[in-house]
């Protein structure tokens, strides 16, 4: 390897207490300023899309909108409703921020540096499992979500919280399987060192010229990076996969009573964080993380001192900006698709590929036995379509039978509308044209009504 | 190498097989009657030929069967087995004969009945002949199985209870057993189970008293010997006559035999210690179970009761340790087999007729079936020892021999034999004498297959009675060399008091 | 630090048995999952009973092939000896009870249907049943076999959880009285994983202790070790409770009859068979290899839980009136009578003729065993199996070739001379008094005596008292006569000509287990 | 250091086996189960660190999946008898006596 | 252990901001009664009353429960054996083949039971 891989797992834990909190420090503000910076350009951007202005009033471009948003929320009433279960309501927006903060800590900003005289890499920390860690907190991050809910004691809640911590869990799976490859290619679950292994991917030598070898992971493990991709929207509740606050069938989901004020704003900024953070993952396992890309890196010094914490920023603008655009482009899935797909696509896919990776790998290997391998492979691939082509016969089938029932049903109904019990009105009924009735005037509870003020 | 014993074991179980694959029961009944018949004659041929001063077992064979426990088939008669061998290949086929119309009673497989009869048989004959202690304790559980059997299902009211109350005891002091055969064989450390490796192999007297303990109670149920008799009542009465006989007749000499055979020569220590505690038990046994006879009105119980008497006597004459009562007592195991066979049997047919077993239903039998109360009156003397009539030998014997030895206890034994006489007697004269009872007026005497069945028995009564010696020949070497051993330790002991 | 790992080695050849087993388990789920409705069960059937033939055949040929002196699969599991027998008794009989499984009218038609609801009306109409019957029952057979072989506690504890969580869900699949079958799940279930937890929570003392949950390492480290003797002693009590529980011995055996009364009677021959046998294939290795240097801290206390669980089934059983309970009580009992041979331990010969002993007692009870819960599935009422024994009376008269067999069955058990029960108690009991042993010898008598009159009770009721007029009728599918016939067979010879098992036996238990 | 680990999978085993005794409901006496076994792989970590070696931390790994599947048949298993019963109570589970 | 100071650092930065604006909340802003507005909101109906300890729910969430449980778990497997799969080499490859084929037995029946569907 290139003598500037940049730090590994020994450069670390031998940080001075104040610079961790510094740099913690660092983190925690970075993650603010970030979440008020995303907002604005997740809504500037997308009306931009729409042909809109967006937020163009307060301040140039109205770039202090989420500022005065912020400011509105912590101004308005704190309603707790009275049904609800007080600690754990008051529990859960705690609960969704906090984990969100802490994934932070193992992303990698960039190589060593010295601040005031300490060589130090420009990460809080790293850890020989590192990446269980972020989906440790990504799963700590689904309580939240459920004891929103259940505490709520709201059916809307109720049913908001199952649905996206079933969501959550769902993806979270196929999030976890498409790493596995990331980590058969590296060989260790520690960012820093995931990042070092993307540094060069050597040349390949055509005709006397060399072309440099594609080093992202995003590119030699194409399926497991899209596979990833798709799981971060579904991870982060984000249109196409934004179920739990489908205001269409359940208003706002878990949050639903927490209606206004820094609740809210808890849960808005663990939504958000939460996007940064699978960016940030993305952006380490596949995309290079903080390393500068191909034409840049070609400069000698891109990928030392300071520099690529702008090159990392640079990504995560990019990668928020996709997701703005995803939401921007895509109409929002139905509950049964989102499961589906991640249980009936995403998974298995997953699996496929993971064993034909290894299978490769382990036939690069020099003691390989590669007859065995290949035979191994070939009876697994025989198997996988005989099962497959049995099953799809088998849906097609289910799909037939479906499709000729509910055709059957319509042809009934033609019949006689009233099949079913359906109150069909008459095709003659007199059309209402809309009488106010007498007893409607007299509501005189002397109530503020809210929102007046 | 001869098969005669195996033979002996082999015939009846596979007449027992064929019986029960007969499909006509008059067919099984000839059957039966026959195989026994013919293991009859095979068994007196067998008996001429042993010879009185030979080996202590003949006729011996040998095949390994489980080596691993160290188990064989090992069969050899001596003089005491011989004769109950000669006594059940006798009464067996008495028996089937008597209780040829036995089974039509309840509406059960009469064929069944015989089968069990003749696999009770071989087990009988198996148990006498065996001399692998092991395959003695086998075949000493798998009698009661058959016999268990015959009472459940072909027995009297109460044949339920009967015959779980037999089963249940016996297989109680079967298991005793066990576990003392068991220790047995890990103490002796011969890697083998037959009775001549084991002779002699335990020293040490405490273990000995154990060991001593766990044979003798399982024999002592067998051998109904007060207190463990209870059950022997039951069962006879409730047992089909047919089978009350072989149960009394020959079952319980298992018992006895066993004490001779195993407690005395296996543990001579231990007999010597506890021959005092079972002369009591014997001489109670005695005058409790003629008293309690003299106070029944049940036929068949008031029999069982006189047996456990004369079983006291058996026992007091096994463990009296004398050459002339240990005789006298493997002689009156024959005799009693015969007289209360016959007191069973004749006390069966009249049952049959009247149909009731209590003696108040009864009364002046005498006039009207003369045959049948002669014949009863012959048993029933025999069963008092009359002189003339086999028990009477047997039991003077013993007394004579007990006296020489244990002279206390004789003499309150003698007692027994005047109770005898009582119930006897008054059992007669109730029933037989007297004015006719209406029930009564209209039975029939003996018929002819009745008096076939009797015929031999009374024969052999009085023929015993005159001429026990053959028996005697046959018996006296045998017991005189089981006897010898704990003779030797009584010698010793009397002699260490001596100094 | 990733240069250190050594890819492990596996003999795939030792643990074929197992692994023939398992992966019919798995095509199993496969034609579940894909084989149209109709297809399933004759796919099944064959499937099933030619792994289990396989599996066995192959054991036999390994122990042809010789006995290999060191465990396989670095160190977890242990094919020695007493394994390859173990397994070849457990492969038997897994294949008689899977013939009794293979016999209609056992399994429920939809056991996500609430009992008697509309929904199972359907079910029932439509002739639909729970394949998946055979599946379960195949991965509780592996874990069966894997149990007695694991040589390492870890190993153990997941043989134990393979080999009983499909029991649990088996045990509530009964067509006839469902919420009795269910409540015995339910039951079988709270107290099976409350067990296992003890067996888990010693293994972790153990592993505290001795550092490593292998047994011989665990053997090696008894005397080592010095000052964690609690951890030791603690842990050695909980793994023995978990085991313990396992077997039904007192105080643990509550379990037992509400289970074999629950589940449907195959499934309960499979479980007093095979997991009777597995359990104290793996009862004997942990005490043996791994505590067989305590022997003197845990005689004492065997001792005291052999005579209770003699003591207690044997009693209890007198009570019963339910025939199925009535045999569990029995199982508990002979549970303490195999017991006690697990108390015979002394030297290296004495073990081998206390293990081959009971070798030969877990052989002739499991066949036994199955063949009695084979005879119970025959006599039927219309409300499925007669269950109370009121309506066992004079089955004698009705039906006496099944009246004479279960006889013979009920003899068995109570060990009567001539019938394979005997001399499986002979055997145990002999290793006992050997091993000095006798006061137990003497419990065991007597409490065999007592529970001899239950059993005779029984044959009582059959033979001597008179048939109710609307008695149950006596069906008999050919599985089960084939059950029937096997297991009379197997109990006639080993009563009459046991020295081939013995020396099976005894030539298994040489070699003990390996360390 | 480690005992007071070792402590509280103590209490943590104590207190879910009090449970399993005392508790009436079958899902909160299965929770307790499975807190047994939760405090039996807190034991094993501990011990993997008191004696150095990596085993403990490895079995808990297994042990978390037989508690995964028994928590997949123990809820089964409950579920259907709540079904029959519409109640979850062991005392109600009563058909089965002694 | 060290490695893990900075992130609790961290925790306690974020628990303090999380835990501080909850419980700043009740006093920024403005109190104004309105019953409506304390009860949970049903788009306007008079809430359903809500049994405590919350209600019963579909048994599909539990169905997915239990199937998130069976592959998180085999992801645990998983990454071990990714990360030492150059040391394992052929054997891991075997064995991991194993594996996986056994966990998709078992999640074709789940499939082919509807265990997957949603209504």
């Amino acid at each position: 390897m290139n003598p500037n891989t940049g730090p590994t797992l020994q450069d670390f834990g031998h940080d001075p207490l104040w610079l961790s909190i510094i740099k913690a420090v660092f983190i925690f503000v970075l993650l603010m300023l970030g979440v008020l910076f995303g907002v604005w350009t997740e809504r500037k951007l997308i009306s931009r899309m729409q042909h809109r202005y967006g937020p163009n009033r307060a301040g140039k471009f109205g770039l202090l909108q989420s500022v005065a948003d912020g400011l509105k929320m912590g101004l308005k009433e704190d309603i707790t409703p009275r049904t609800v279960d007080k600690i754990v309501y008051l529990l859960a927006p705690v609960i969704i921020a906090v984990p969100a903060f802490l994934s932070f800590s193992v992303m990698p900003f960039g190589p060593m540096v010295s601040i005031f005289g300490v060589k130090t890499p420009l990460q809080l920390t790293d850890l020989p499992v590192a990446v269980l860690l972020v989906l440790a907190m990504a799963s700590i991050g689904v309580y939240g979500i459920v004891l929103a809910g259940w505490g709520s004691r709201s059916p809307y809640a109720i049913l908001g919280g199952l649905r996206s911590s079933a969501q959550v869990v769902s993806y979270e799976i196929a999030m976890g399987l498409s790493f596995v490859a990331v980590f058969l290619a590296a060989g260790t679950l520690s960012t820093s060192e995931i990042v070092a292994k993307q540094a060069g991917g050597g040349t390949w030598d055509v005709f006397g010229l060399s072309i440099p070898q594609p080093s992202w992971y995003a590119i030699s493990l194409l399926p497991s990076f899209l596979i990833y991709a798709i799981t971060m929207l579904g991870e982060t509740n984000r249109v196409p996969f934004d179920l739990p606050e489908g205001e269409g069938e359940l208003v706002g989901g878990f949050h639903t009573e927490y209606s206004s004020s820094l609740k809210f704003a808890m849960f808005m900024l663990g939504e958000y964080i939460n996007v940064f953070t699978v960016s940030g993952i993305a952006i380490t396992l596949f995309l290079g993380g903080w390393r500068a890309p191909w034409p840049i890196s070609i400069w000698e010094g891109a990928n030392t001192g300071w520099w690529p914490m702008l090159w990392f920023l640079i990504k995560l603008v990019v990668v928020f900006g996709f997701f703005v655009w995803v939401r921007a482009s895509l109409p929002r899935v139905r509950y049964d698709q989102l499961m589906a797909f991640g249980w009936k696509v995403l998974i298995p896919l997953n699996l496929a590929w993971i064993l034909l990776y290894a299978t490769l790998k382990a036939l690069r290997m020099p003691e390989a036995n590669r007859a065995f391998i290949l035979t191994l492979g070939a009876i697994i691939v025989v198997g996988g379509l005989a099962i497959w082509l049995r099953f799809d016969t088998l849906l097609q089938r289910r799909r037939e039978a479906k499709a000729a029932q509910i055709e059957e049903e319509f042809e009934q109904l033609r019949e006689e509308p009233e099949a079913g019990g359906f109150p069909v009105p008459p095709l003659d009924l007199p059309h209402y044209h809309g009488v106010v009735p007498a007893r409607q005037a007299s509501t005189a509870v002397k109530e503020v009504t809210s929102g007046s003020n | 190498m001869h098969y005669w014993l195996s033979t002996l074991i082999g015939v009846p179980v596979l007449g027992a097989l064929g019986v029960a694959a007969v499909k006509n029961e008059l067919r099984a009944k000839q059957a039966t009657l026959a195989v026994s018949l013919l293991v009859l004659v095979l068994t007196v041929v067998m008996a001429v030929q042993f010879s009185p001063n030979g080996d202590k077992f003949q006729f011996t064979e040998k095949y390994s069967w489980v080596p691993s426990f160290g188990i064989h088939f090992g069969l050899g008669v001596d003089g005491i087995a011989l004769v109950l061998i000669l006594l059940s290949a006798v009464l067996v086929p008495i028996v089937v004969l008597a209780s040829w119309h036995e089974a039509e009673a309840g509406k059960r497989s009469v064929r069944m009945y015989f089968a069990l009869l003749l696999v009770l048989e071989a087990m009988m004959i198996g148990v006498f002949a065996a001399t692998d202690v092991f395959l003695f304790y086998v075949f000493f559980e798998a009698m009661l199985i058959p016999m268990y059997f015959m009472i459940g299902s072909y027995g009297g009211a109460q044949r339920s209870y009967a015959a779980v109350k037999f089963l249940l005891y016996s297989l109680f002091g079967g298991l005793l057993m066990l576990v003392a055969v068991i220790a047995l064989y890990s103490i002796a450390d011969k890697g083998s189970f037959m009775f001549t490796d084991l002779v002699g192999s335990v020293q040490d007297v405490g273990t000995q008293k154990w060991l001593f303990l766990g044979f003798f109670i399982a024999f002592a149920i067998k051998a109904p010997l007060w207190p463990f008799h209870t059950w022997l009542p039951d069962a006879a009465a409730q047992a089909p006559a047919g089978a009350a006989v072989l149960l009394v007749g020959v079952l319980d000499k298992v018992g006895t035999y066993g004490m001779l055979r195993f407690c005395l020569e296996l543990f001579p220590d231990a007999a010597h210690y506890f021959t005092p505690l079972v002369l009591v038990l014997s001489v109670v046994g005695i005058v409790y179970g003629a008293i309690v006879a003299i106070g029944q009105t049940d036929m068949k119980r008031l029999i069982a009761y006189t047996s456990i008497s004369h079983f006291g006597f058996i026992t007091m004459g096994v463990f009296a340790i004398s050459v002339n009562a240990g005789s006298g007592a493997t002689l009156y195991m024959v005799n009693h087999g015969f007289s209360t066979g016959a007191l069973f049997l004749i006390a069966g047919f009249l049952i049959h007729r009247r149909g009731s077993q209590y003696i108040s239903d009864y009364g002046g039998v005498q006039k009207v079936a003369p045959i049948l109360a002669g014949t009863f009156l012959v048993a029933g003397l025999s069963g008092l020892a009359l002189p003339g009539l086999s028990s009477f030998v047997s039991e003077f014997m013993v007394l004579i021999g007990s006296y020489e030895t244990h002279a206390v206890y004789a003499i309150i034994a003698t007692s027994g034999v005047v109770l005898a006489a009582i119930y006897i007697l008054w059992m007669y004269q109730r029933t037989m004498n007297g004015p006719t009872a209406e029930s009564v007026r209209d039975i029939k005497d003996l018929n002819g297959r009745e008096k076939w069945v009797v015929a031999p028995l009374i024969a052999v009564i009085i023929a015993l009675g005159f001429f026990p010696k053959p028996l005697l020949d046959v018996i006296n070497p045998a017991v005189t060399d089981s006897i010898s051993q704990v003779q030797h330790v009584k010698q010793e002991s009397v002699a260490q008091e001596g100094q | 630090m990733n240069g250190t790992i050594q890819a492990p080695t596996i003999e795939y050849g030792l643990l074929a048995p197992m692994l023939v087993v398992f992966g019919a388990a798995i095509i199993g789920v496969l034609v579940e999952a894909f084989a149209p409705r109709y297809l399933r069960s004759s796919i099944h059937k064959p499937l099933t009973l030619l792994s289990l033939a396989g599996a066995f055949v192959l054991t036999i040929w390994q122990a042809r092939s010789g006995i290999p002196t060191k465990p396989a699969a670095m160190g977890a599991v242990a094919v020695d000896g007493p394994a390859l027998f173990i397994w070849g008794t457990i492969l038997v009989l897994a294949f008689v009870s899977v013939l009794l499984i293979n016999d209609e009218g056992h399994f429920v038609a939809s056991a996500s249907a609430v009992p008697g609801s509309a929904e199972e009306e359907r079910a029932l109409s439509e002739g639909a049943t729970h394949t998946e019957v055979y599946p379960l029952a195949l991965f509780a057979v592996g874990g069966m076999l894997l149990f007695p072989a694991a040589n390492d506690l870890l190993a153990m504890f997941v043989a134990l959880e393979v080999m009983s969580l499909p029991l649990y869900l088996l045990c509530g699949l009964a067509r006839r009285r469902r919420l009795l079958s269910q409540e015995a799940a339910v039951k079988y279930f709270l107290l099976g994983a409350f067990s296992s937890a003890f067996f888990l929570y010693g293994t972790a003392l153990l592993y505290g202790y001795a550092g490593s949950v292998d047994l011989a390492k665990i053997g090696a480290s008894l005397g080592a070790v010095g000052g964690q003797d609690t951890l030791l002693y603690i842990g050695a009590a909980m793994l023995g409770v978990g085991l313990l529980f396992k077997i039904g011995a007192a105080p643990f055996q509550a379990w037992k009859p509400d289970v074999y009364q629950g589940s449907p009677t195959p499934i309960t021959a499979l479980m007093a068979s095979g997991t009777l046998v597995a359990a104290f294939g793996a009862l004997l290795r942990v005490f043996w290899v791994a505590l067989g240097g305590l022997e003197w801290s845990w005689t004492p206390i065997m001792w005291g839980v052999a005579i209770l669980t003699m003591v207690t089934g044997a009693i209890l059983a007198i009570t019963q009136t339910d025939i199925k309970r009535m045999l569990a009580y029995s199982s508990i009992a002979h549970g303490g009578f195999l017991l006690i041979g697990v108390v015979a331990i002394g030297n290296q010969q004495q073990n081998a003729s206390a293990l081959s002993a009971l070798l030969f007692y877990l052989v002739a009870y499991g066949f036994t065993t199955v063949g009695a819960f084979a005879i119970v599935t025959t006599v039927r009422d219309a409300g499925g199996e007669a269950w109370h024994l009121s309506r066992w009376a004079g089955l004698g008269k009705r039906r006496p070739l099944v009246a004479t067999v279960f006889a013979f069955f009920l003899l068995a058990f109570a060990g009567i001379p001539l019938t394979s029960g005997f001399f499986g108690k002979y055997a145990v009991f002999q290793a006992a008094v050997d091993a000095g042993a006798t006061p137990l010898v003497v419990v065991g008598v007597v409490s065999s005596a007592v529970a001899a009159f239950f059993y005779v009770r029984v044959i009582v009721l059959m033979f001597f008292s008179d048939p109710a007029a609307d008695g149950p009728s006596v069906v008999i599918p050919g599985g089960t006569w084939a059950v029937g016939a096997l297991a009379t067979l197997a109990t006639v010879v080993l009563g009459v000509f046991p020295q081939p098992v013995l020396d099976l036996a005894h030539t298994a238990a040489q070699s003990l287990f390996v360390r | 250091m480690t005992t007071h680990y070792l402590v509280l999978s103590a209490l943590l085993f104590v207190i879910g086996g009090v449970g399993v005794l005392v508790r009436r409901n079958a899902i909160v006496v299965f929770m307790c189960v499975e807190l047994m076994l939760n405090a039996c792989n807190l034991a094993f970590v501990t011990f993997a660190r008191q004696n150095g070696n990596l085993d403990g931390q490895i079995i808990a790994f297994f042990v978390m999946i037989v508690a995964a599947a028994e928590v997949v048949i123990g809820l089964a298993i409950i579920v259907t008898i709540f079904r029959t019963r519409r109640s979850a109570s062991v005392d109600d589970v009563n058909l089965l006596k002694y | 252990m060290e490695l893990y100071v900075p992130i609790l650092v961290l925790a306690v930065l974020a628990a303090g901001f999380a835990v501080f604006s909850v419980s700043i909340a009740p006093f920024t802003g403005p109190k104004r009664w309105n019953r409506a507005k304390l009860d949970a909101y049903e788009c306007g109906i008079e809430p359903t009353p809500q049994p405590v300890g919350g209600g019963r729910f579909p048994l599909k969430y539990m169905i997915t429960a239990m199937l998130f449980i069976v592959f998180d778990i085999e992801i645990i497997f998983l990454y071990p054996w990714a990360v030492a799969f150059d040391n394992l080499g052929l054997f891991g490859l075997v064995e991991m083949v194993l594996f996986i084929v056994t966990v998709l037995v078992a999640y074709a029946y789940v499939w082919r039971r509807r265990g997957l569907d949603w209504d």
